[in-house]
């Protein structure tokens, strides 16, 4: 059994977890600090590679069965579902228009990779790696969110929302799900003999890259938490820890059913329980450009993030060891 | 040297509608664009700036477009078409080119 | 297409004053500004570029707004108070936009 | 406050001739300039995007020259010595300085 | 003796290879995935510092000799006549304008150093690393290439072409040639110690780092075959797979000339059969801008670079070691 | 005892120093060799959090004692006294306007990280690393001569020195400061377990990207001293090399009297020796605006770092190590 008070603090005290709190410190702080807009691009490119290749390759050791394919379809209707768990959540919470409403729920039930990477690196820590297709998983939940979003705006009289050509293509061929999947590709045809060539460039330096990777996103969600204290009302701000509770929840109940490991599990919950912040906006704003970017971006990056990361993560493990453990 | 009258339209566009935009353009007929890098700015929808950013949701480029100036209204109604809905702002100026061959 | 006069001033400025400028104008009541990065330039400071930089010492920002004529005496006081003692240059064109509203 | 004519020239070159541009631009005596990047276009020759270019040989920058109205001839005569052979695009405009000591 | 079916594979097969084909694939799909210009820029400067570093130190390992010098002549001899074997081939197969079809000559007769990688990496994963100079004759065949371009184009009626002085620092003191060369010299002035010393920087990850440009690579070609299909007419297309065979043919003769071990060959084959896409290019735009840019891109990074990547490199290797064999 | 011959040779043949010189020469040869900003500063941001990172692991390990206080203690009091140093000098040897003079003096009061960088590298390779703290004093000597010079050119006439809000944050939050002292903290707070977590990112590959990162330094520097020819007076550049043999004196002392290792004697040396062109140059803009840049920008970067780097190093270990073994 995992000691909870432990885990916690060695999540806590984890050299990833303090670098984001010192990028969120140097925001809240006003410091300058700053990256680069083309090295935080380089730094996710590195870690959308290096975990798909590692995934691949964990699917090419321990074979592939038809459990991969009943994850894929869980976490595909989670991402279907929780859009209408959130909408009406929000409703209750705030008083938002239906459109950002809409909007909001589309970045719920979508994935925050970087909080996936994190969890990840919790576990590996704890030696409870989860299934090496999990990151398949993470990469089929990004879009399914996002047209429950749309049908969720256009049943609330909102028409005009668009699905063409370049909406498709958005949300389908987006640069971090062709990125993670394709290297999830080349990881299984590869196998370990691929791993073996460039080992010492994708898994050795990662959790240091990772480091980088986590101070520039506190840079980047304090600057939006400072930059938007106006849009995050009480009944905003609620949500957005009461939400990853649900989603966690929900992704619980997925990786009991399907018979996950304790690790598969704990990022079933983690996949269900964060929020998008990279790939929906750019989606939404495509879709439903009504909707005020910055309310989801806020909520997402600004509050849900830092909550996953610091109080969600060790809850999610917890709760799961007490259950598969079982 | 002699000089063409001409138009100087300067779109401030989402990034992410980019290529609609530029679609758009040359549907209108345009001989040609520049497309300049924005790092930030502020209007009714907040501030922002580019700094440490990896998602195409926030962001803006810059898209120049010289054209005759009878060209202008056009030009005009396509790029409103894109711009309509998403945040962005238009401008026009009068401008003089040297080569007329050139648009 | 209906177009409403305005002005487009374009201030190149020191970019470790960006932030001190983008506050005047908001103080000065622009509904909006964009930024543009820059690479390089000259004056009478002489040459300078940003390849291969890290401090924030030498380099500029361009800052582009759009507003209404009758707005223009009011903004250029206040970015002034800023630019007179920094390196930089800020001039004003004629524009049109088409979106009244946006500004 | 009080204003002074003054012309913007926008120069739109081919990255790989932007020294040679901006010597000629200083032969032809202009007393500052601002290189911006430039990130995409299209035009005659097709269109262009720097996204993950490494090379230089394509690829473009823009060069803004404020200067005063009865300078802007040699000028242009000095940057079409470079641009005629080069892809590009050169654009005038009126605009108006503050400062005159600027340039 | 190499086995060829088991080579083509284990070089198709490569991490590298494949993450170029996910990069075409995503160019082609329409994908928005794309590395910043300066990452792109970033691991051009890592890869070129790398792999002149090495091998200076090879150089320093092994001694220099006469050969060394041979070789280099050698190279620029090649990189000089190749644009008088490419010039009249084009004008067999296609009916394009003197002055392009001289441009496109000297990207031929110049080299592509991201082919000279990835053949290094798959002799040096087969256990036939070549001479370690061979990066200083790849540097010295950059050039020489782009005067004949020029005397054709002049000869051919076309008589402004200049060669002024930004002309001549382009070719000579291009970024990338200076960065290999003098990575060249400080690897040879440390030597084993200097390597030691940097080793975990340059040795290790440097194939997973090939693996990211060439991902990029891929977008690139990808990107650029998609924006010029109206150019690559069938007579231009052929010149892209015939004239890559020409190349190394002569490579071939001028490696068994010099006595070059195994390895050697197939660079120098790889060299003389590879078309610039980087240096090249620069320098036509000031030398000859009359010159359609696109044409000779097209070409070299959309047919030729895709071909040797694929194809041309195992062929190389089977065919010299037959003849190196013996 | 250190052999003087021999360490100056080591120094000088060391990748580090050979990188510099090769960035120095391919700007002094005009080639078009160039770092994209971004990639420096991505540098420069793995490089502060490393060391600091390191600093901190150091003095987990060894303990905290009253000694590190009063290194800090001494420090500040070095930065804020040099320039107080500097300003006659400068005004013996120039005819500068005395606001130059004062921006030149905050310049040489304040510290280089790069060169305290290459510094560490040289001593660790002689097996003489300086105490861990020595980070954490190196962070707070970048601030306080700032203030002296501000005072200095208040008191020569200059009244108009602005030290409003945005002066502050850019003196005390300056992203390098922030992030070099809050890598120190996580290192602090984690130690070696945490570093273990990372040391194949910020350990092993760290001499490596030095080299890089001096290559564009050299870059920068070259291209910085060729732009002004003009400015650099005989009695200038005089300066520019004796400041740093002064500055390194008064490091010595303060060294002695803390009692410091003799590495750690060494880098106060270093620190006190060498001028900002990172931190100090912007906050210089915002407080003394009407100061001329170029000066303070091309003797601290063109004159005084490379001659630490090449003959101040070495120069202050041999004093040093004389008067610390004895
Ligand atoms: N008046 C203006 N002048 C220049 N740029 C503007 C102006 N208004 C808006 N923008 C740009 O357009 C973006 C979106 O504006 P808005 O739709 O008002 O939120 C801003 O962030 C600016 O980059
Ligand atoms: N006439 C001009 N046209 C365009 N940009 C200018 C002009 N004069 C100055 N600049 C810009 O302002 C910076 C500082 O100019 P100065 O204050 O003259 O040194 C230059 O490096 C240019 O980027
Ligand atoms: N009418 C135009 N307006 C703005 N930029 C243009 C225009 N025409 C050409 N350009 C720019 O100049 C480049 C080369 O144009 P061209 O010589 O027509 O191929 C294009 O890629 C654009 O960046
Ligand atoms: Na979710
Ligand atoms: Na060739
Ligand atoms: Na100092």
């Amino acid at each position: 059994m995992v000691d909870p008070l432990d885990l916690a603090l060695t999540n806590l005290g984890s050299p990833i977890i303090l670098s984001f709190a010192l990028g969120l410190f140097a925001a809240l702080a006003k410091s300058d600090l700053s990256f680069p807009e083309a090295i935080a691009k380089g730094l996710s490119i590195y870690l959308l590679f290096a975990i798909g290749f590692k995934g691949g390759v964990a699917v090419a050791a321990h074979g592939m069965d038809a459990q991969l394919l009943a994850a894929l379809l869980v976490g595909i209707a989670i991402s279907f579902l929780l859009p209408l768990v959130a909408f009406p959540l929000l409703q209750k919470l705030t008083r938002l228009p239906a459109v950002d409403i809409a909007a909001v729920a589309g970045h719920y039930g979508s994935i925050s990779i970087v909080t996936f990477l994190a969890a990840s690196s919790l576990l590996t820590a704890n030696g409870m790696e989860g299934e090496g297709y999990m990151v398949a998983v993470a990469a089929v939940m990004e879009a399914p969110a996002i047209l429950t979003a749309i049908w969720l705006a256009n049943r609330s009289g909102r028409s005009s929302a668009q699905a063409g050509n370049e909406f498709w293509r958005e949300i389908l061929l987006n640069g971090s799900i062709v990125l993670l999947l394709g290297a999830f590709v080349i990881g299984w045809a590869t196998g370990e003999r691929g791993l073996a060539e460039i080992k010492s460039f994708i898994v050795d330096p990662f959790k240091g890259v990772l480091c980088l990777f986590l101070l520039d996103m506190g840079l980047v969600a304090g600057r939006r938490l400072m930059g938007s204290m106006g849009l995050l009302t009480r009944g905003v701000a609620v949500f957005g820890v009461l939400m990853p509770l649900v989603g966690a929840s929900i992704g619980l109940a997925g990786g009991l059913l399907l018979g996950l490991s304790l690790g598969g599990v704990v990022l079933l919950m983690v996949l269900a329980a964060s929020a998008s912040y990279i790939a929906v906006p750019a989606a939404m704003r495509v879709a439903l450009p009504e909707a005020n970017p910055a309310i989801s971006l806020s909520l997402a990056l600004g509050i849900t993030f830092p909550f996953n990361l610091t109080v969600g993560i060790p809850l999610y493990l917890l709760v799961a060891s007490a259950l598969v453990g079982a | 040297m002699k000089t063409h009258d001409a138009k100087r339209v300067e779109i401030f566009i989402e990034a992410v509608v980019e290529r609609q935009l530029t679609n758009a353009l040359i549907d209108a007929g345009v001989t040609g664009y520049t497309v300049l890098p924005v790092s930030g700015g502020n209007g009714q929808s907040g501030p922002w700036s580019r700094e440490g950013q990896i998602g195409r949701g926030s962001g803006m480029v810059a898209v120049v477009c010289i054209v005759r100036p009878e060209r202008v209204d056009e030009l005009l109604e396509a790029v409103f078409a894109v711009v309509e809905k998403q945040i962005g702002m238009v401008s026009v100026s009068d401008a003089a080119v040297v080569r007329l061959e050139k648009f």
